[in-house]
C-alpha cells in the first residue's frame, strides 16, 4: 500500500474533484448570489494563499505526511494531539459532504427513501475504492473529472437561449464587509479543505511538480465553479438566492425547443461522482492518518470501520438543512480558518523555530 | 503491504507443484524388444503401423519403420523413405557399414528434418507428433523422420470476426500454418517464435510470438514465466490458457484479447504486444489486452478515418446502450418520471396502461426470455441462427404486448439491447452480466442505484492490470498521445507513436509524412528526413 | 433493531479479523477492534434514539458565542 | 506452503462472495420506497387555482390525462357521455399544498405534477396577491419553474372543459399556443421563473396573459385576450391586445404578427407582416427627472393590400414605412398611457436604472411610481419594408 505513486496530473485532477465536491451542489457565500462568480476569484486568491502556506510546510519536510510533520515538529505526544484534531477535520469534511449529497437526493428525487438506503451503497463504493488504494482512486477519477469539465463547458451552449445579461447587472452592489465575509466563506469551504492533500503529497512520484499541480487544480476548479455560477445567475437572476440547491434549479431551466429539456438528472449524477471521489479521499486520508498515528503497517483493514464512522456522523452532523445553511454562513469560516490557516501557520512557525534539522529544501 | 500479500495469494493457487516422476527408459539394441515396448506404450491401437524391412546390402539386418497412420503424409513416407531404403542400388558401396542408421541418414533418405533419439519417451513423443521412426536390429537408437502431414482445414475467414474490406484469411487449427500466416504478414527477421509443450496428457505445442526490438523484454519474460508455471493435464483451447495467466482470475473482463485474424495479430505485434499461439485451436491470444481493444476492429484501418471514427463511436454508443438501456428505462419509468418529455410521457402511459407487472420485473423477465432465445439460436445452427432467435424473440414479444402482459416500450428496449450486445463481441459476457445487475439496481434505487453500479465497475476496472499495463490505459490514466486511436481513429500518417505504456522502449513508429524519393535525396547529397 | 446492528458489526468484524490474525498484525487488529467498537456503540446509541448533540449546532453555538463575546 | 495456500485460497473465495452478498443485501434492504409505477400515477397536465366558494381557502383543479382514451379516442364507454381523454378533478383546502393532498381522497392514483404545463389563476386570487398562492409551486420539488401562468375571470375548470381544438387535452393546446405567441405578438407568455424573478427584483411590474372561454357553434373554446398588469404582487388592471403589443415593442419581444392600417392618401388598407424587431431603451436621470429614450427597429414585408394602386414603387414603400412607424408609435403610447394610469412600470425602466446606474436607482426607488408617471419618454421607430411577397402590382389597378 505504501509504495503507491500518483502522477502530478492525477494530483491536479484529484484537487479539482475535491474542490468541486459538494460545493457545486450547495455553495457557501450564497448571500452574494449575484456577484458570487466575481467573489469566486477573490476566494481563489485566498485559497491559493492557504495552499502556498501548506506547500511551504511540505517543502520544509519533503516526503513527509502532515501527521509525520506534526510528530517531528511538536514531538510525539503533542504531534499526535494535532494529528487527532486534523483527523476530526477530515471526518467532519467527509461527513458534511455526504450529508449534503444525501439531502440533495432526498429533497429532489428520493423523498420517501430512508437515509440508510442511500448511505449504505455510497459507503460500500467508498470503502471498495479506498481498499484498492489511492492509485485506483486517482485513475478512476480522471475520466470523471473530464466528464464534469465537458458538462460545464457544454452547459454554456445549452443555456444560450435563456441567458439574460440583465440579470448580471449591477456588477457590484454589495457592501464591502459582506463581500469580504462571503469571499472568506468560499475561500475556506471548497479551497481551504485542500489542506487534506498534505497527507497525500508524499505519494506523488515527482515531488518538485507538486506545487504546480495543486495550484493548477485549484485555479481550474475555481474557474469551472465561477463559470457555472455566472451561468446560474444569468439564467435564474434574483430567484437563485431562494434555492437551497441553485445549480440543480439552474439545470432544470434548460429548455431547447421542448426537445432538449428535463435533463437535470445528468448533471446531478455527474456531481454525485465528484462527491464519491471527495468522500473517498476523506476516508483514505483518515485511514492513512490513523495508520500513521498508531504507526501501523497495514492501512486497508482500517478503511471499513472509518467508512462506517463517516456514515454514522452523517446522521449526526446537522438536524436540518436550515441549520446547515446557517452553519455555512456563520460558523464554517472560523472552523475552516482554524484548520487551513491557523494550524499550518503554527506548524510552519514551529518548524522554522526547530530550524536546522530538515534544512535541505526540496530540489 | 496487505495488497501485495493478496496478490501473492491470488497467484499462489497457480503454483501448486506436483513433481513429475517418470523413469527414464532407453531403447534396447534388440529390435523385437523395442517393438514390444512400443506396443506396450501405445496399446494395440489400429493406427500404429509397423513396417518390417531389411536394411543394408545382401543379407542385411532386420529393421522396422513405425508411424501412426493419419498423422503422416503417406506420399512422403512411400516415395522418400521406403523407396530409397528398398532400392538395392543404394546399398552399393557401404557393405560393411556398422552404423547403418547414420549411413541411411546421410546418403539414402531424402527427408529434410531428421533426429536420432535414444530415450523411449522422446521417440514416442515424436511418433505422436507425426514423425516416422526407423529402427535397426543391433542399434540402440532410433531415427526420427519428420513426415508430418495430416489433412488440415483450408484457410478461410473466421465466421465470428468478418470484415467488409480487407484480408479474409483466418488462422486454422494447425500451429505451423498459423505461424506461416503470421510470417507472411511480418516478413522481417525481428519476428521471433518460442515454442514449448504444455499439459502432461495432451503435450499441446504453445508458441509465443513477438517482434524483437519493438517489444518490451520484461513483458516477454513475464509471459514465459506465467506459461511455464501452468501445471495442467490438458490444454484444448486458448481459454484454458487465459484463465491461468490472466492477472485477475476473478474479474468479469478478459485481460487477453482473443482473435483468429492474422492481420489483427500482426498489428498488435507491431504495437509491441506478445501473441500466444496454441496448437489445435485457431484462437490466438495477445497480451497485454486493454478494454479499448475490444472496440477496435480491422475495418477501422481499412476504411477512411472519418468513417472509421464514426463506426467506432457507434460501437461505444451501442455497448453503453447494451448495458445501460434497460436499466435507465426502468429507472426513468419507475423513479424519474419527471425527466420524460411530456408527449413521450403520454404515449408511455397509454402503452403501459393495464400491464400487471412493475417495470423492473417486466424488463428482467423479457431480458431472460431474449437471452434464452439467443442461446437457442446459437445452438440451433450456424451463427445466422442468432438472427432467427432475435426474430423469434420479437414475435413472442409482440404476442406478450397484445396479450397486455408487457408494455410495448419494454419490448423495444429489450430487442434493442439484444442486438447491440453483438456489436462488441469481445465484451459479450460482461455486457450481459452488467446489464442484469444494472437493471436490478435501477429497479431498486433508480438512477442513483445505476450510478453506484457503474462506479463499482469503474473502480474494479481501474484496479485491473493486464501484464502490468493498467486495463483502462488510454482513458483511466489519461494518456493524450494514445487517445488519437481511441476517441478518434486518426489518419494512418498521424499514428506515429505506439501506445505509450506498451511500446515504451521505442514509441516512435515511423517518421512523419511521406518517404523522400531517391533522386531528390541524391541531388543535395544529404537526406534531411532522419 | 439493535440485534441487527450487532449482527452487521459482527459480520464485518469476521470479514476482516481472520485475515489480520493469520498475518499476525496484532497492532492493526487492536486498532481495528477499537474503531469497530466505537462504531458499534455509536450506532446503538443512534438506534435507541438517545439525543446526541449535533456537531454543526455545537460549532455554531461556540462560534456565534465567540463572535458575541469579542 | 500449501496449507496457508489453501486457507488463503478459501478466504479469497469467501471475500469475493461477500462483496456479492453485500451487493444483494443492499439490493433487498432498499426495497424501492420511491418506486411509483407508470400505471398508478395520474399525470396532471394543467392546474387551476381559485378561491373556495366560501372565499378563505384555495380550490385547486387538475386536468389529468386519461391514457386509455388517448389510445382509442372517443371509444364508446357504455354509460355517461363519451369518455374524454382527460378528467377534471377539484379539491380545496386552507393552503394550496393541503388542497392538493386532499385531491387524493378522490383520485385512485397519486397526482404527479411534474408534467403540468399551465397554471390558470382566477383574478380574485391575483387581486389579493399572488406570491402566497405560488409559494407551493416554487418550493415543492415536483412542479417545474417552466410552468406557464395565466389569468382568467372565470372558474379555471371552464378553461379545462373547453374543447382542445386539434389537441387531445386543452392544457396541452394552451401550452403549444403560448409557444407560438410570435404569430400574433399580442400575448406575452410568462413562466413561473420569470414572474418570480421580476417580483424579487422589485424594479419592474409583472404582466400575465389573460384567457377566457367563448361560445363557438355550441362548443366552448378558450380565447386569449389581453394581459393583466400586476403591480407589487397584486392585479391592478388589464391591457388590451394592442396595448400588449405596445409593451412587446418596447421589450423587443415582437418576433412576428401583422399590422393593418389605411394606405395614406389611397382608399383601402394594407397589411404588413412583421419579420423581426429589436428595441433599445436608455434611461437617463437629470436632476431627479427620468428621461427615457426608446428606439425600435422593425423589418417587415407587404402582406396584402386592398387598394387599386401600385404600392410596390420605392416612394410608396417610403410612405408605407412612415405610416407603419406612426402606427407602432401609437401602440407604444397607448401601452404607456395605460401603464401610467396604473402606475406600474411594466417596461422595465426601473431595471435599466438598477442595472446601469445603481446609485440613482437607490435614490429614486422610494417613490418610483411618481417618477415613472412624470418621466419624459421619447420614442423613435425605424420601420423598414423589405419584401413584396410574390407580386408587385395589384391584379387590377
Amino acid at each position: 500500500m505504501d509504495k503507491e505513486r500518483i502522477s502530478p496530473r492525477q494530483l491536479t485532477f484529484l484537487v479539482i474533484s475535491f474542490t468541486i465536491g459538494s460545493w457545486i451542489v450547495l455553495p457557501s457565500g450564497i448571500e452574494a448570489w449575484q456577484n458570487l462568480w466575481l467573489i469566486m476569484f477573490l476566494s481563489l486568491g485566498q485559497g491559493l494563499g492557504f495552499a502556498y502556506l501548506a506547500l511551504l510546510l511540505f517543502r520544509r519536510h519533503p516526503g513527509k505526511t502532515l501527521f509525520e510533520i506534526h510528530e517531528i515538529v511538536y514531538g510525539p505526544l503533542f504531534g499526535k494531539l494535532f494529528s487527532l484534531l486534523f483527523l476530526w477535520f477530515f471526518l467532519q469534511t467527509g461527513a458534511g459532504a455526504l450529508a449534503v449529497f444525501v439531502t440533495l437526493l432526498k429533497t429532489t428525487v428520493f423523498t420517501a427513501t430512508p437515509d440508510l438506503a442511500l448511505l449504505i451503497p455510497w459507503v460500500i463504493i467508498v470503502v471498495y475504492g479506498c481498499r484498492r488504494g489511492i492509485e485506483v482512486i486517482a485513475r478512476s477519477n480522471e475520466p470523471l473529472v473530464l466528464a464534469t469539465i465537458g458538462l460545464i463547458i457544454a452547459s454554456v451552449f445549452l443555456v444560450l437561449n435563456i441567458f439574460e445579461r440583465e440579470n448580471l447587472l449591477p456588477l457590484f452592489n454589495l457592501p464591502l464587509s459582506a463581500v469580504l465575509w462571503n469571499s472568506l466563506g468560499i475561500a475556506v469551504f471548497p479551497f481551504g479543505q485542500n489542506v487534506l492533500f498534505l497527507m497525500l503529497l508524499p505519494k506523488v512520484n515527482q515531488p518538485q511538480k507538486v506545487m504546480g499541480a495543486v495550484f493548477r487544480g485549484m485555479v481550474l476548479a475555481g474557474l469551472l465553479l465561477s463559470l457555472l455560477q455566472f451561468l446560474a445567475v444569468g439564467v435564474l437572476g434574483k430567484v437563485g438566492e431562494l434555492f437551497v440547491f441553485p445549480t440543480y434549479e439552474f439545470y432544470r431551466m434548460i429548455n431547447i425547443g421542448e426537445v432538449l429539456t428535463r435533463l437535470e438528472l445528468i448533471p446531478l449524477l455527474n456531481f454525485l461522482t465528484m462527491g464519491f471521489i471527495k468522500i473517498m479521499l476523506c476516508v483514505y486520508t483518515m485511514a492513512v492518518g490513523t495508520a500513521q498515528l498508531f504507526n501501523l503497517r497495514a492501512v486497508q483493514p482500517l478503511v471499513f470501520p472509518l467508512g462506517i464512522l463517516v456514515l454514522l456522523l452523517t446522521r449526526q452532523i446537522y438536524p436540518s438543512i436550515s441549520l446547515h445553511l446557517q452553519y455555512i454562513r456563520d460558523a464554517q469560516p472560523y472552523f475552516g480558518l482554524f484548520f487551513c490557516l491557523l494550524l499550518p501557520l503554527l506548524t510552519l512557525g514551529m518548524s522554522f523555530l526547530r530550524g536546522g534539522l530538515q534544512r535541505e529544501m526540496a530540489s | 503491504m496487505f495488497e501485495m500479500l493478496w496478490r501473492k495469494l491470488r497467484l499462489a493457487h497457480q503454483r501448486k507443484k506436483t513433481p513429475v516422476s517418470r523413469s527414464r527408459r532407453d531403447l534396447s539394441p534388440n529390435l523385437e524388444a523395442n517393438l514390444t515396448a512400443f506396443q506396450e506404450e501405445l496399446g494395440a491401437s489400429p493406427d500404429l503401423i509397423i513396417r518390417r524391412l531389411t536394411l543394408g546390402p545382401r543379407p542385411g539386418s532386420a529393421g522396422a519403420l513405425i508411424y501412426i497412420d493419419g498423422l503422416i503424409d503417406k506420399q512422403v513416407v512411400n516415395q522418400d523413405v521406403l523407396l530409397p531404403l528398398l532400392n538395392e542400388g543404394n546399398w552399393g558401396k557401404g557393405q560393411d557399414v556398422t552404423d547403418l542408421l547414420g549411413y541411411v541418414a546421410q546418403s539414402i533418405l531424402a527427408v529434410g528434418e531428421m533426429q536420432t533419439e535414444t530415450e523411449l519417451r522422446q521417440v514416442v513423443q515424436g511418433l505422436l507428433a507425426g514423425d516416422t521412426i526407423l529402427l535397426v536390429d543391433g542399434q540402440a537408437a532410433a531415427l526420427l523422420l519428420s513426415t508430418k502431414g495430416w489433412d488440415k482445414r483450408a484457410i478461410q475467414e473466421p465466421e465470428a470476426e468478418q470484415i467488409i474490406q480487407g484480408p479474409h484469411e483466418g488462422f486454422t487449427e494447425n500451429l505451423r500454418t498459423n505461424t506461416a500466416l503470421l510470417r507472411r504478414k511480418i516478413a522481417t527477421a525481428g519476428l521471433h517464435f518460442e515454442e514449448m509443450k504444455l499439459g502432461q496428457r495432451t503435450q499441446t505445442a504453445i508458441a509465443i510470438a513477438y517482434l524483437k526490438g519493438v517489444v518490451n523484454e520484461k513483458l516477454v519474460e513475464e509471459v514465459r514465466l506465467r506459461l511455464k508455471r501452468i501445471n495442467i493435464d490438458y490444454i484444448l483451447d486458448a481459454n484454458y490458457l487465459q484463465e491461468f495467466i490472466s492477472d485477475a482470475p476473478f474479474s468479469l473482463f478478459p485481460t487477453l484479447t482473443f482473435t483468429e485474424r492474422p492481420d489483427v495479430v500482426a498489428a498488435k505485434l507491431l504495437e509491441g504486444r506478445v501473441a500466444i499461439f496454441v496448437d489445435g485451436t485457431p484462437v490466438v491470444n495477445t497480451v497485454p489486452a486493454l478494454l479499448v481493444e475490444n472496440f477496435q476492429s480491422p475495418d477501422d484501418y481499412n476504411f477512411p478515418y472519418y468513417y472509421a471514427t464514426m463506426i467506432r463511436w457507434f460501437r461505444y454508443l451501442s455497448f453503453s446502450l447494451a448495458v445501460l438501456a434497460p436499466a435507465l428505462f426502468v429507472a426513468l419509468g419507475s423513479y424519474h418520471q419527471e425527466l420524460i418529455p411530456t408527449p413521450l410521457m403520454i404515449t408511455l402511459k397509454t402503452a403501459t396502461e393495464g400491464t400487471p407487472f412493475p417495470l423492473a420485473i417486466e424488463v428482467v423477465m423479457m431480458g431472460l426470455v431474449f437471452e434464452i432465445l439467443r442461446e437457442a439460436g446459437v445452438r440451433l445452427a450456424r451463427p445466422f441462427g442468432q438472427t432467427i432467435s432475435i426474430v423469434g424473440a420479437l414475435v413472442i414479444g409482440e404476442a406478450a404486448v397484445t396479450a397486455g402482459l408487457v408494455g410495448a416500450p419494454t419490448i423495444i428496449v429489450i430487442a434493442l439491447t439484444a442486438i447491440t450486445t453483438f456489436v462488441v463481441p469481445g465484451l459479450l459476457g460482461p455486457g450481459i452480466f452488467l446489464r442484469l445487475i444494472y437493471t436490478i439496481l435501477g429497479g431498486v434505487l433508480g438512477a442513483y442505484g445505476i450510478l453506484t453500479g457503474m462506479l463499482f465497475t469503474l473502480l474494479h476496472l481501474a484496479s485491473l492490470r493486464s501484464f502490468g499495463v493498467p486495463y483502462l490505459a488510454p482513458l483511466a490514466p489519461v494518456i493524450p498521445a494514445d487517445l488519437k486511436d481511441v476517441l478518434v481513429r486518426a489518419p494512418i500518417w498521424a499514428l506515429r507513436t505506439r501506445p505509450r505504456l506498451i511500446g515504451w522502449p521505442r514509441p516512435q513508429r515511423q517518421p512523419f509524412g511521406f518517404a523522400v524519393d531517391e533522386e531528390e535525396k541524391g541531388e543535395d547529397g544529404h537526406d534531411e528526413g532522419k | 433493531m439493535i440485534i441487527l446492528i450487532v449482527l452487521v458489526f459482527l459480520g464485518l468484524f469476521l470479514y476482516e479479523a481472520p485475515g489480520l490474525v493469520a498475518e499476525e498484525y496484532w497492532r492493526e487488529l487492536a486498532v481495528f477492534t477499537l474503531l469497530m467498537l466505537l462504531g458499534l456503540i455509536w450506532s446503538i446509541l443512534l438506534a435507541s434514539g438517545v439525543e446526541l448533540p449535533y456537531v454543526e449546532s455545537v460549532w455554531l453555538d461556540l462560534f456565534t458565542g465567540l463572535k458575541k463575546g469579542l | 506452503m500449501t496449507k496457508a495456500n489453501d486457507a488463503g485460497h478459501r478466504r479469497l473465495w469467501w471475500k469475493k462472495s461477500l462483496w456479492l452478498l453485500l451487493l444483494f443485501i443492499m439490493v433487498f434492504t432498499s426495497g424501492c420506497w420511491d418506486r411509483r409505477e407508470l400505471e398508478n400515477i395520474a399525470v396532471v397536465l394543467g392546474m387551476g387555482l381559485n378561491h373556495t366558494p366560501g372565499g378563505e381557502g384555495y380550490e385547486v383543479s387538475f386536468q389529468i390525462v386519461r391514457a386509455a382514451q388517448i389510445k382509442s379516442p372517443g371509444g364508446s364507454s357504455g354509460g355517461g357521455e363519451k369518455m374524454r381523454p382527460f378528467w377534471i378533478l377539484r379539491s380545496s383546502g386552507p393552503t394550496v399544498f393541503e388542497a392538493i393532498r386532499n385531491a387524493t381522497f378522490q383520485s385512485s392514483r397519486r397526482l404527479f405534477l411534474s408534467h403540468s404545463q399551465v397554471l390558470v389563476i382566477n383574478e380574485a386570487v391575483a387581486r389579493e396577491g399572488l406570491t402566497p398562492a405560488l409559494d407551493f409551486f416554487i418550493r415543492a420539488h415536483e412542479p417545474r419553474l417552466s410552468l406557464w401562468l395565466l389569468l382568467t375571470a372565470e372558474d379555471p375548470v371552464q378553461i379545462f372543459d373547453a374543447s382542445a381544438g386539434l389537441e387531445m387535452v386543452s392544457s396541452q393546446a394552451i401550452s403549444d399556443l403560448l409557444q407560438q405567441y410570435h404569430l400574433t405578438s399580442k400575448i406575452r407568455p410568462v413562466r413561473l421563473a420569470e414572474y418570480v424573478r421580476l417580483i424579487m427584483a422589485k424594479t419592474t411590474a409583472n404582466t400575465l396573459p389573460v384567457i377566457r372561454t367563448i361560445e363557438n357553434a355550441g362548443k366552448k373554446e378558450f380565447y386569449f385576450e389581453g394581459t393583466g398588469v400586476i403591480k407589487g404582487d397584486k392585479l391592478v388592471g388589464f391591457l388590451d391586445p394592442i396595448e400588449t403589443r405596445g409593451l412587446l415593442w418596447v421589450l423587443g419581444e415582437v418576433q412576428g404578427g401583422v399590422i393593418t392600417f389605411d394606405v395614406p392618401g389611397k382608399k383601402g388598407k394594407a397589411t404588413l407582416e412583421i419579420f423581426t424587431s429589436s428595441s433599445t431603451v436608455t434611461v437617463q436621470v437629470k436632476a431627479d427627472k427620468i428621461h427615457v429614450k426608446i428606439e425600435v427597429q422593425v423589418r417587415s414585408g407587404l402582406g396584402n393590400q386592398t387598394t387599386y394602386t401600385d404600392l410596390s414603387t420605392p416612394d410608396q414603400f417610403k410612405k408605407l414605412e412612415t405610416r407603419q412607424a406612426e402606427v407602432i408609435k401609437g401602440e407604444i403610447e397607448a401601452a404607456l398611457a395605460k401603464a401610467r394610469e396604473y402606475g406600474a412600470d411594466i417596461f422595465g425602466f426601473g431595471q435599466q436604472l438598477y442595472g446601469h446606474d445603481n446609485r440613482a436607482w437607490q435614490r429614486l426607488a422610494a417613490d418610483w411610481e411618481r417618477h415613472f408617471r412624470e418621466a419624459t419618454v421619447e420614442i423613435k421607430v425605424k420601420a423598414v419594408l423589405v419584401e413584396l411577397g410574390l407580386t408587385t402590382r395589384p391584379v387590377l389597378d
